[in-house]
This record gives C-alpha cells, sequence and structure tokens, in this order.
C-alpha cells in the first residue's frame, strides 16, 4: 500500500512539472524580477488573474527586457489574508529576490505586507488599492518603499462626489462589503452629504451574492433619483441584471467596473443593462482604445480596471523606473529602482505619473458612460492632492467655499 | 419476604409515556440486599424501559427511584451511576476502539473525584490508583477468561466475548448494585450456562443483582424472587415457583 | 392597492423564489443525508458542474438546442459525474463514520472547484435564456419569466420526489433505508446499491437546480460553497432526513432572509439566517420536524 | 517505550527547535517555520475536541479569530504586554468556550458540526459588517508589537522574525503539554469513551458534556492564545481570520495526519506548511493546482489509509519493534 501511493504521488508530481515547467529563456544580461503578490485562488481569484494578465501583455510589450535585461514575472498567491500575504511578499522578497513588487489586490493583504515591504527594502507598486489608509504610511509616513499609481476613495471622492451631486436630492448607495466597496461609500458619504443630497438607503452585499431583489424592492419603494455602484464585474453585472428586472429608472453612478470592456462581455446577451450609467474611475476604456484591442486579442477576454491598471503600472512607471537605474545608476537594483520612482516624472495614457511626498500618484479621474450598448469616453478630470487628517475638517470647507465662489 | 434485610432499590409507583403510549405504569417493588431478583415479560412489556427509568437514561413521568433511601429519580446517569448501580445493555456496548483492558480501567473514573488539575499533573496517588484498578481488572478478566486477549481492541472480539467484558467491566468498581439487561441473549447455549454460572457466583458472594430476561426459564433457578412486566404493569411477584403457576403469567407468556 | 402593501406583497415573492433556490439545492442534500447519512459538503460543487455544462451546452458551436432538452442533459451530465464521484470515493468509505465520509465530500469539493478554476477560470459565465430575460408586470411588480419557471419547478419536483418514493421500487427502497438500515441489510435490500442510486439522483437534482438557477445569475468556480452551508442549515432545520421537513425550511430560510434584507439590512442577513438557525438548534436540538431519537 | 528514552528524545526534539531558526538563511523560511509551529498548534488544539471526543467543530476558528480581535482591540486599552495579552486572548476564548459550549453540547454529531460552522460565518460577518469596531474589511491596524523588557537593557521592540519564532516556541511546549497530559492520561480514556459511545459513558459514570466541554475550552484557550499571538506578529487583524479555509485546513491536516494522534497531526501540520513552499520552489506549480493537489492528497489518503500518515509510522515502528501485528481491518 505505501508503494502504491509512493508511486502514485510520484506520477502527479511528474505530470505537474511536465506539463508546467517552462523552459527559461537564457540571455547574457542578469535578468530583472517583477513580483506579484495578488489572490490567486478562492473567491476573488479573478483579481490576481486580472493583475497576471496586464503585468504579462505589459512585459510582451516591452519586448521582454529593458535595455538588454530580460525580463521575468514570479506571481505569488496571498489568498487575500494577511497571513499568506506576509508569506508571499517574504517569498518575493528573500527568495525569488525580486527588484520590484506589484500588487496587493485586497487591502487586508496590502496592509499586512506594508512592514514586511519596509523592513525588506524593495519598492512596492500598487495599481489598484484605493483604501486612503494606506496613504498615511507612505512615504513621509514611514514607508518609503511602498508606492501608489491609482487614486485612492478620497481623492476621487473629493472630485466626483460634487458631479454626482448636481441633479441628484436622494441617493442609494449600493457597494460590495469589501474594502473596496466599504472604503469608497466611507469616503463619498460625508462630501455628499456635505453637498446637501439625501442619502435613502446604503447597502452592503457580500461577494457572490446571488440573490440581490429585496435589497432592490427596497430601493425602488424609496424612489431615489440616483443610485451609486460600487462594484467589481463580476457582482455587477448580476446586480445590475436584477436591478433591470425590478425596474428601477434612477440615473446610475458607478464607481469602478460598471462600463468596463469586461463588464460588457459579461452582459453582452443584453448590452442595455448598463446602457446611460455614468461611471467614475482611474482607468477607461477609452483611454487608450488600441491597446483594449490588443489586449482582447491576446487573452480572447477583454480589458477591464484591474487588468488595465496593471499594464500601465507595470509598462510605463516600473518599467520606467527600472530603465532609469539602469541609465543613471548603472544597474537596476531595489535602491536605484525606489529612487528613480521616487524622481519619476512620465505622461502615459492614464494621465502624468508623478509621485507626492506620500509616494502618491494622480493621475486622471475618467468619466465614462454607456451609449446604444457601446462605451462613450466622456473625458477626463484633474485630480489633485486633497486635505487629509486634521486639516482636512478645516480645509473641507475652505474648498467648499472656494468652490460656492467660483 | 426478606424482611430482615433493608431494601436497597425501591421503586415507587414508576410511570412513564412514549407519544402518549404508556410504557410503564405504577409499577412497584423492591430490591434487597444480597437479593438476585429477576424482571421477566414478554418483549415490549417495560423491562428495558423501567431499567432506562432507573438508570437515568429515561425522564420518569411519576412515582419515584429509592436507592438505599435517597431519591434518585431523574438524577443524571452519571450520578446514578457513580452512586453504585451499574448496568448493562441489552445490545451489548463496549467502547470498540479500547483494548479489553482500558475498557476496564474506563469502568472506574468514579475514581478519579478529585480536580482535574491533579488528574492532569498525574499526582503519584493516582499512578497507585491507576495500578490497583489495573490489578483488579486482570483479576476479573482472568474470571471471565479474556484475560489472554487483554491487549486486543474490543472490536475484534466475538459477540459472546464482548458481552463477557460488558459483565465484566460493571463489576469493575464493586457496585452496590448490578443491573443486567439480557446478559444471555444471542449467545451461544454454552455460552449461556457460562453467564448464569457467573451471575449466579456473584450472588453467592453477596451481591445485590437485577436481571432483565426474556426467557423465563432461564431464570427459573437461579432467581430467589421475580417480578413479572405486562404492557407496563407489574402482573405478579414473588417466588419462582409461585410465579410459574400465577394465572396471569401464564396468560400473558402464552396467551391462553 | 396602497404601495406598502404591494411592496409587501413583493417581498413576499421574492422570498419564496429565494426559498425555491434553497429548496431545489436542499433536496438532494437531505435525500443522499436520509439515506446514506451522508453529509456531502461537494453538493453545491456538483451544482456548479451543472452550471457550467449549462454554459457549455448554451455555446454549443452550430447547433442551438431547445432549452428544455438542455435542462435533460444537465441533470443527465450531473447525474452521471455524481455516479462517478460515489464508485470512485464515496463507495469504498460507505460504512466509515460520518466524520470521515464529510471529509471526503470536502476533498471532492476542493477538486472540483479548482478543476472549474483551471479549466474555465474565475471569470463568470453567463447563461441567459429567452426566459430570463422576459419580464412581466402585476401591480407594478416585474418578475422574470425564469423566476416564475423556477417556483413552478421547484413544486413540481417537490410532488414528483414524493410520489418517486411512495410508488417506485427504488424509491420504497430508499425510504426504507432510510429509516432503519440495518434492517433493510437483514432482509436482503442491496443498501450500497440503493445509495449509489441516491447520490446520483441528487447529483441530478443538484444539476436541475443549476439549470433552471443560473440563468439568473453568473457560473463561476465558488457559485457553490455558500449555497451547501445554507442547504445543510435548511436539512437540520428540517429534521436530519426529513426530506419534507427540509424543503420548507428551505423556504422558511428564504422568507426570513427576504424579509430581513427588504426591511431592515442586506449586510447582515446571513447572520440573521444563521443565527436562527443555531438557536432554533438550541431549542430544538432535533430540528422543526424532526422526532427526538430515543435511547 | 521506557520512559527516560522519551524524555531525551523529546529533548533532542526541542534541541532541534530551538536551533532551527539558526540554520536559516532567509527570514522567509524563518516565517515559514513559525507558519509551521502555529499550523500544529491550530491542528492540536482542534483535535483536542474532533479527534478525542469526537466533536468535530467545525467552528474552531472562531476561537483563533476572535482571539486575535481581543488582543488588537481589547489589550491595548488595558496597557498589556506579550504575555498579558496571550493570556487575556486564552481566558476570553476559554470563557466564551464555555458559555458557547455549554449551548452547542445541546446538540450532537452533524448538527454540531454544521451549528459551529454557522457559528463561524456569523462571527465573520459580524466582523466584516461591524466596521466602527473591527475596521470591517480594512482590517483592524497597527497592533503593537511585542515589547520584552530584559534585564541590563531597556524596552526591546519585537521585530525580527527568529524572535517572533522563539516567543511562539513556548506556547507550543505548552500546547504539547496539555495536549498530551489530557490525551494520555486517565481524562484520554474518559475522551475516548464519550466519543465511541457516549451512552455507555454515562452508564459508568463519565458524564459526557463535562469531557466535552473540557476538551472544548482548553482548544478554545490554547488557540485563543495562538490567534493573540498572530496579531502580535502580523499587527493586522482582518476579517479574513475568520475564514471557513481555516476550517478546511484543519480538517485535511488532522485526517491526513491521523485524527486524535499527536504524532499524526504534526506530521499533518508539517506536511501541510511544507508542501506548498515545495511545490513553490521546486516546481513553480501555479497556486490553483496546488490546492487541486492538496484535493487529491486528501482523497488518497482517506481511500487508502484510513487512520491517516500516522498508521504508516505505527506499522513501521511495529514492525522495528518486532512485535508481532494484529491485522487491522479497515474500519472507523
Amino acid at each position: 500500500m505505501k508503494r502504491r501511493i509512493f508511486r502514485l504521488s510520484l506520477a502527479v508530481m511528474a505530470l505537474c512539472a511536465l506539463t508546467l515547467v517552462a523552459p527559461v529563456s537564457a540571455q547574457d544580461a542578469e535578468p530583472i524580477k517583477i513580483g506579484l503578490y495578488a489572490p490567486m485562488t478562492g473567491p476573488i481569484a479573478f483579481l490576481g488573474e486580472g493583475f497576471q494578465y496586464g503585468a504579462t501583455l505589459a512585459i510582451e510589450d516591452l519586448g521582454g527586457e529593458i535595455e538588454g535585461h530580460p525580463l521575468e514575472l514570479v506571481v505569488v498567491d496571498n489568498k487575500c489574508n494577511p497571513t499568506d500575504a506576509v508569506n508571499a511578499v517574504r517569498q518575493l522578497i528573500e527568495i525569488e529576490q525580486v527588484h520590484v513588487i506589484l500588487g496587493g489586490g485586497c487591502s487586508s493583504a496590502t496592509v499586512a505586507a506594508q512592514p514586511i515591504i519596509a523592513e525588506g527594502g524593495v519598492p512596492a507598486v500598487s495599481a489598484t488599492s484605493t483604501s486612503p489608509s494606506i496613504y498615511e504610511g507612505m512615504g513621509v509616513g514611514g514607508n518609503i518603499w511602498q508606492f501608489r499609481v491609482n487614486p485612492d476613495d478620497l481623492i476621487m471622492a473629493y472630485a466626483f462626489a460634487e458631479r454626482i451631486a448636481e441633479g441628484t436630492e436622494r441617493i442609494a448607495l449600493v457597494a460590495e462589503n469589501t474594502d473596496f466597496g466599504r472604503g469608497a461609500l466611507a469616503s463619498y458619504i460625508p462630501l455628499l452629504q456635505e453637498h446637501g443630497v439625501e442619502i435613502v438607503s446604503e447597502d452592503y452585499f457580500d461577494l457572490g451574492t446571488a440573490d440581490y431583489r429585496s435589497a432592490l424592492t427596497r430601493i425602488r419603494a424609496s424612489r431615489p433619483d440616483a443610485l451609486l455602484v460600487v462594484m467589481t464585474e463580476r457582482d455587477g453585472s448580476t446586480f445590475m441584471r436584477q436591478l433591470r428586472e425590478v425596474g428601477i429608472d434612477a440615473t446610475i453612478y458607478s464607481r469602478g467596473t460598471l462600463t468596463s470592456p469586461l463588464f460588457l462581455e459579461y452582459t453582452a446577451d443584453d448590452p442595455t443593462i448598463s446602457e446611460g450609467v455614468l461611471e467614475f474611475s482611474f482607468w477607461a476604456a477609452g483611454l487608450d482604445p488600441e491597446h483594449d484591442q490588443r489586449f482582447l486579442e491576446r487573452f480572447g477576454t477583454p480589458n477591464s480596471p484591474h487588468r488595465g491598471m496593471s499594464y500601465y503600472t507595470t509598462r510605463y512607471v516600473i518599467a520606467e523606473a527600472i530603465r532609469n537605474a539602469i541609465l543613471n545608476h548603472g544597474e537596476a537594483t531595489p535602491e536605484t529602482i525606489r529612487q528613480e520612482l521616487k524622481a519619476l516624472s512620465i505622461d502615459t495614457p492614464i494621465g502624468h505619473i508623478e509621485f507626492d511626498d506620500h509616494n502618491q500618484a494622480y493621475p486622471f479621474g475618467t468619466i465614462q458612460t454607456i451609449e446604444d450598448g457601446q462605451p462613450v469616453f466622456v473625458g477626463t478630470i484633474e485630480l489633485r492632492p486633497i486635505p487629509r487628517g486634521d486639516e482636512a475638517e478645516a480645509e473641507a470647507t475652505e474648498v467648499a467655499d472656494e468652490e460656492a465662489g467660483s | 419476604m426478606q424482611p430482615e434485610r433493608p431494601p436497597v432499590l425501591q421503586i415507587q409507583n414508576l410511570t412513564k409515556h412514549f407519544l402518549g403510549v404508556t410504557a410503564l405504569q405504577d409499577v412497584s417493588f423492591e430490591l434487597y440486599e444480597g437479593e438476585l431478583l429477576s424482571l421477566i415479560g414478554p418483549n415490549g412489556s417495560g423491562k428495558t424501559t423501567l431499567f432506562n427509568c432507573v438508570t437515568g437514561f429515561l425522564k420518569i413521568d411519576g412515582g419515584r427511584v429509592l436507592f438505599k433511601g435517597e431519591d434518585i429519580s431523574n438524577l443524571r446517569p452519571d450520578k446514578i451511576a457513580l452512586k453504585g448501580i451499574r448496568r448493562t445493555f441489552q445490545d451489548v456496548r463496549t467502547f470498540p476502539e479500547m483494548t479489553v483492558l482500558e475498557n476496564m480501567l474506563a469502568a472506574v473514573q468514579q475514581h478519579q473525584e478529585e480536580n482535574l488539575i491533579a488528574r492532569m499533573l498525574g499526582t503519584s496517588r493516582i499512578h497507585h490508583l491507576e495500578h490497583t484498578a489495573t490489578e483488579r481488572a486482570r483479576e476479573l478478566l482472568d474470571m471471565v477468561g479474556l484475560d489472554n486477549v487483554r491487549h486486543l481492541e474490543a472490536r475484534h472480539l466475538s459477540y459472546g466475548q464482548r458481552k463477557l467484558l460488558e459483565f465484566a467491566t460493571v463489576l469493575m468498581p464493586d457496585p452496590d448494585v448490578i443491573m443486567l439487561d439480557e446478559p444471555a441473549a444471542g449467545v451461544s447455549g454454552e455460552m449461556v450456562t457460562h453467564m448464569m454460572n457467573h451471575i449466579l457466583n456473584l450472588n453467592r458472594q453477596g451481591k445485590t443483582i437485577l436481571l432483565v430476561e426474556h426467557n423465563m426459564r432461564l431464570v427459573m433457578d437461579i432467581s430467589q424472587r421475580i417480578v413479572v412486566l405486562d404492557y407496563g404493569r407489574k402482573i405478579a411477584d414473588g417466588l419462582p415457583r409461585d410465579v410459574r403457576m400465577d394465572e396471569k403469567v401464564r396468560e400473558a407468556y402464552f396467551g391462553h | 392597492m396602497p404601495i406598502e402593501v404591494v411592496i409587501f406583497i413583493e417581498h413576499i415573492i421574492n422570498g419564496l423564489t429565494l426559498g425555491a433556490f434553497y429548496a431545489l439545492i436542499t433536496l438532494g442534500l437531505s435525500l443522499i443525508f436520509g439515506v446514506a447519512r451522508l453529509v456531502n459538503f461537494a453538493h453545491g460543487d456538483i451544482f456548479m458542474v451543472g452550471g457550467y455544462t449549462l454554459f457549455l451546452l448554451l455555446n454549443l458551436s452550430g447547433i442551438t438546442l431547445p432549452y428544455p432538452l438542455i435542462v435533460v442533459l444537465v441533470v443527465v451530465v450531473t447525474a452521471l459525474v455524481g455516479l462517478l464521484i460515489e464508485r470512485v470515493v464515496i463507495h469504498p468509505i460507505l460504512n466509515r463514520s460520518w466524520r470521515v465520509q464529510a471529509v471526503a465530500t470536502l476533498g471532492i469539493s476542493i477538486v472540483l472547484q479548482n478543476l472549474a478554476l483551471i479549466l474555465f477560470t474565475s471569470d463568470p459565465k453567463q447563461t441567459p435564456t429567452i426566459y430570463s430575460r422576459q419580464i412581466i408586470e402585476i401591480m407594478d411588480i416585474r418578475i422574470s419569466v425564469q423566476r416564475l419557471i423556477i417556483l413552478v419547478a421547484v413544486i413540481f419536483i417537490f410532488l414528483a420526489l414524493q410520489w418517486f418514493v411512495k410508488h417506485t421500487q427504488t424509491g420504497k427502497a430508499m425510504r426504507a433505508v432510510s429509516q432503519n438500515r440495518e434492517m433493510c441489510q437483514i432482509v436482503g435490500i442491496d443498501v450500497p446499491r440503493i445509495a449509489m442510486i441516491t447520490f446520483a439522483i441528487s447529483s441530478g437534482l443538484a444539476g436541475l437546480a443549476a439549470a433552471l438557477m443560473s440563468p439568473l445569475f453568473s457560473v463561476m468556480p465558488t457559485m457553490g460553497s455558500l449555497l451547501t452551508l445554507k442547504a445543510l442549515a435548511a436539512v437540520i432545520l428540517g429534521g436530519l432526513g426529513q426530506v419534507n421537513g427540509a424543503f420548507f425550511a428551505a423556504f422558511l430560510l428564504g422568507l426570513v432572509e427576504a424579509l430581513f434584507s427588504g426591511y431592515v439590512s442586506y449586510a447582515y442577513r446571513d447572520v440573521v439566517s444563521f443565527g436562527l438557525f443555531v438557536l432554533i438548534l438550541f431549542v430544538r436540538p432535533q430540528g422543526l420536524f424532526g422526532r427526538r431519537v430515543g435511547l | 517505550m521506557k520512559r527516560g528514552v522519551q524524555i531525551v528524545l523529546w529533548l533532542l526534539v526541542a534541541g532541534f527547535l530551538v536551533i532551527l531558526p539558526q540554520l536559516a538563511t532567509t527570514n522567509y523560511l524563518v516565517n515559514v517555520m513559525i507558519t509551521t509551529v502555529m499550523w500544529i498548534i491550530f491542528a492540536l488544539s482542534f483535535d483536542l475536541s474532533a479527534g478525542h471526543v469526537g466533536a468535530v467543530s467545525l467552528g474552531h476558528p472562531v476561537f483563533y479569530g476572535v482571539g486575535a480581535y481581543v488582543t488588537a482591540l481589547v489589550a491595548p486599552s488595558l496597557g498589556l504586554d506579550f504575555i498579558g495579552s496571550l493570556l487575556l486572548s486564552a481566558f476570553a476564548m476559554g470563557l466564551l468556550a464555555l458559555v458557547s459550549g455549554i449551548a452547542f453540547f445541546r446538540i450532537s454529531e452533524v448538527s454540531f458540526a454544521i451549528g459551529t460552522l454557522g457559528a463561524l460565518i456569523i462571527a465573520q460577518l459580524l466582523a466584516n459588517n461591524a466596521y466602527d469596531i473591527t475596521g470591517g474589511p480594512m482590517c483592524t491596524q497597527n497592533v503593537p508589537r511585542p515589547v520584552l523588557h530584559i534585564p541590563g537593557s531597556g524596552p526591546v521592540t519585537v521585530v525580527e522574525p527568529v524572535h517572533y519564532y522563539y516567543l511562539l516556541l513556548p506556547l507550543l511546549g505548552l500546547a504539547i503539554l496539555i495536549y498530551w497530559r489530557l490525551t494520555q492520561s486517565r481524562i484520554g480514556r474518559a475522551f475516548a469513551a464519550v466519543r465511541q459511545d457516549e451512552v455507555r459513558a454515562s452508564a459508568m459514570g463519565i458524564y459526557p458534556k463535562r469531557y466535552k466541554l473540557l476538551a472544548f475550552i482548553a482548544g478554545a484557550a490554547i488557540i485563543g492564545a495562538l490567534g493573540s499571538f498572530q496579531a502580535q506578529y502580523i499587527t493586522v487583524v482582518c476579517p479574513s481570520e475568520l475564514t471557513i479555509s481555516y476550517t478546511l485546513n484543519l480538517l485535511i491536516i488532522v485526517f491526513v495526519g491521523g485524527a486524535g494522534s499527536m504524532r499524526g497531526v504534526i506530521l499533518g501540520a508539517v506536511l501541510f506548511s511544507l508542501l506548498p513552499r515545495l511545490l513553490e520552489i521546486v516546481t513553480d506549480v501555479p497556486p490553483a493546482w496546488q490546492q487541486l493537489i492538496y484535493g487529491l492528497i486528501l482523497l488518497i489518503v482517506i481511500r487508502f489509509l484510513p487512520e491517516g500518515l500516522d498508521s504508516l509510522i505505527e506499522r513501521a515502528l511495529q514492525r522495528l519493534r518486532g512485535t508481532r501485528t494484529e491485522a487491522k481491518p479497515d474500519a472507523a
């Protein structure tokens, strides 16, 4: 019996080894490793998958190398929990000895990884984590190694809440019950109230919720002029289907994904589902249509905010810092890459990327809608640094006054 | 009948219903010290129900049970066991994954009255108790002829061996009352005699025994007194030869 | 009619359809528990297999099959998958304790979910039918035809199952085994065979549930996980092995959840349904419709 | 085995565990060791009730997660240090186990398993939704790291994984001691009696609920302390500490290793922690494939080794000792 099991496990391992180990192309110059940590298994594996797509395509577009150094992508699973995130980041830094890290994917993982990244001395770039709480710790906040390309919820809420308030008196808020959904609404609620919008309801849905009807029935009964929906494509598509079934005809504002090509693919059987949705984000399909097309051709599945942001962050921010490190310092080490990230100033399809003293960048805010089943790029909004912490309270009124005056 | 000896167990007006069906109705009798009393009756007459009521496995709906004068009605089964009433089960219950010896030792948990901490630390007194218990277990196993298989797990024993083991475990704590539920059921003829001899010997050593048996003939020779149940009521109580002749008993058993 | 009443009616309808979802999953789970005393943690994953089967059948290149035929095919495929699982994994451990069996079904669940993840990625697959987009409007309540189909189907399936266990040879044997397994072995009923057939039927029911429900939602590797737990709660609430009890408990859960999330909060919905489940167990350990087992 | 030999063996194991991190070249490896030790403690505490008294608490991670939250949310305001936080969490979880155990042991077997699983789901949802208290999905952050007061020098904040490892080792020792004393003593016999036949156990004067509670509370206290350690090690406590996947992992560890056997459980935990690292490093197996392999291993072990990998060791040892082995039919 023992032997049988031993042989079986050998066979399983051999099988895996055969099918999964890809030959590594040898080049002369020392390879540069980009580590990605994201949820690759479990209920939100789609996030990690998206990251991997984006980074892979970016490396391919770079020709697989920078200044003769081959690029290598190392992917580890953080399962979206702190323990595995710590493991994953340590593995990237110490075993894989990567030069730069991309990811997080969800804030419980990103937050837990912070001390390890700071201690490990490898620059890490977040492309989609929108939690405002990460801002405080970055750069002058203590962790000089963490950078963030995407704007956080507060930055966006400052720009978008005002837009929503135009013509909206009563709004229903709907979000997924995650750091993404909770974090976004926590930023929007005070600002919407400040602009005099009445919040009629506030709902959080656990990931993978199948039936939204009860909440939709209630929302319809409370007769809002508008809904703000903060969901990723996967749950968002189911939600929007049922919203149309129940027949709510309020304006739909979306903070995230309801107009992305991926969302449109999920609702391809009925393109009217997201008709007229107004989407605020830091990524939109219309920014770079040619790239969206290439993405679809390469992976057979369309682009999305996660996929796109992973691409742009790798393609422009990380790659550019690596290039500058090689050109200016002779070699790309974690330290030289960090210095070049800090010094980076580059125009990209998602806007001008330059990190402030908290290592936070300010790309475009984007507005997009769907007309006749097709995404229509409405335009960009300039995102700016905003007052935070203690000063926030005082300046919030100041900003409001200023805007009222103009 | 045994006026000079005090009753150990007094069952007074015991009543039990199951979903409206009366399983026991006003059953009363006494068990005297040193007595071997058999409780007989046709299938479904309430013998096992009475056992379960006395030993606390079923809640009593009416009446009470006194043990040495103390009311033990509706006490928890483990408390009743610790007071000195031990029983076997009709469907043979042993701990299948324990060895024969461990089965015996598990029967004397009541020696461990002291607090859990002492037991966890394994004080010398505990070691002493364990040693004494092992000696006693081996004596009893020797008596029923199971000492040579004491390291075998109980599930590997034959049905008859398990009956003997269960019988032996009941004796471990030297209880005041031994209640045996059909000890001879399902075993071969030779084993029946074997078992009955053990029971008789035990009684001769002065043990108080309450025996439930379906087969009337088996108990006639060894019992000092017999109580007969039918449809949850006591229909006879007396010496074996009187009970044998009792009209109601004959009717219950043979349907005349 | 006052608007409050219409809304209340709509909430009740929501609760009934939610209950119907749970009931569809619960039936098979309860059946296999009754007959084989098997806690099947992989039940929701067989449901998921049904979802992907539906997806593949709806997207066959060249041919468009009628929906009823597709439903039948999904049931057949999942029943066969169930049969395979029973033969390979469950059958050899049929006499082991329920703990070991439950852990084995967890193993099946892990394998199926990750197999789906590898084969189909975690992208949700859409499986709309012509009925999921047809909407009927009565008294200002809008409801899709697919939901109505589910409501009708669940009652039909329930009655069919009742008929099956009462009037067919296999069904009667299933009932006998669930009531007294030892006795069945003695009178010569082939208990392992009955268990195998039951597992196939139970899997087929999970497939049927998937074929009916997925058009309203989407198909993904983890779609069955939480549903299995809800259904298990219903099975236990109904009184273990009591198929009818489990069926009604599923509707009870659906109604409670719909009313709570309709009038109070969605985020705490599962807190309420699982809390109710645990509280009822404290008061009635044998479940709502179960009988207390004696010694 | 002679007592003397046993003590020497244990000392050797202890010595090995103490030296082990000195061999590690990276913090990653030390971290793997910490995770391994944590899984051993987690699994031992779970096996106390699941393997010994037969009460499979699928909600076991509740005590881990809530223990972590107690340390993150309550301990700092009480000004407790490392040990104090550990004790607080252990005590609080023991108390929670007592209260919930009294209610949950009204139900048994399947209902108990699913009922406790329900409690786990409730706990995770509450942690996720009580945004103002726990931070919800944004987690409770900045849990203070342990500060040690070493005589001669000032207070030292523990940051290095190696130091955490040495803080964790005594907890492992304590967990093993408690597990060993509870299961090897006469209490262990009562556990086995309750697991194998509750009715017969009662007839022998054993109160089943008492022993179930004992195993439940001991397991909860141990794992509460571990949760506290986790909070102070990762410095972040999230609702994901209450995930069902921990329950799945525990079941894999215990049933692959061998339920009710300390050796088996430890073996299971070590394999479970090291196998993915090996797969990652040696062959670069993608995560979904890893999970698939776990599932297959679990199924294969259950099918061919009913009593887990431990039965292999047991057989090998018996052969070594030369004792005649009694045929054990595959039934559990």
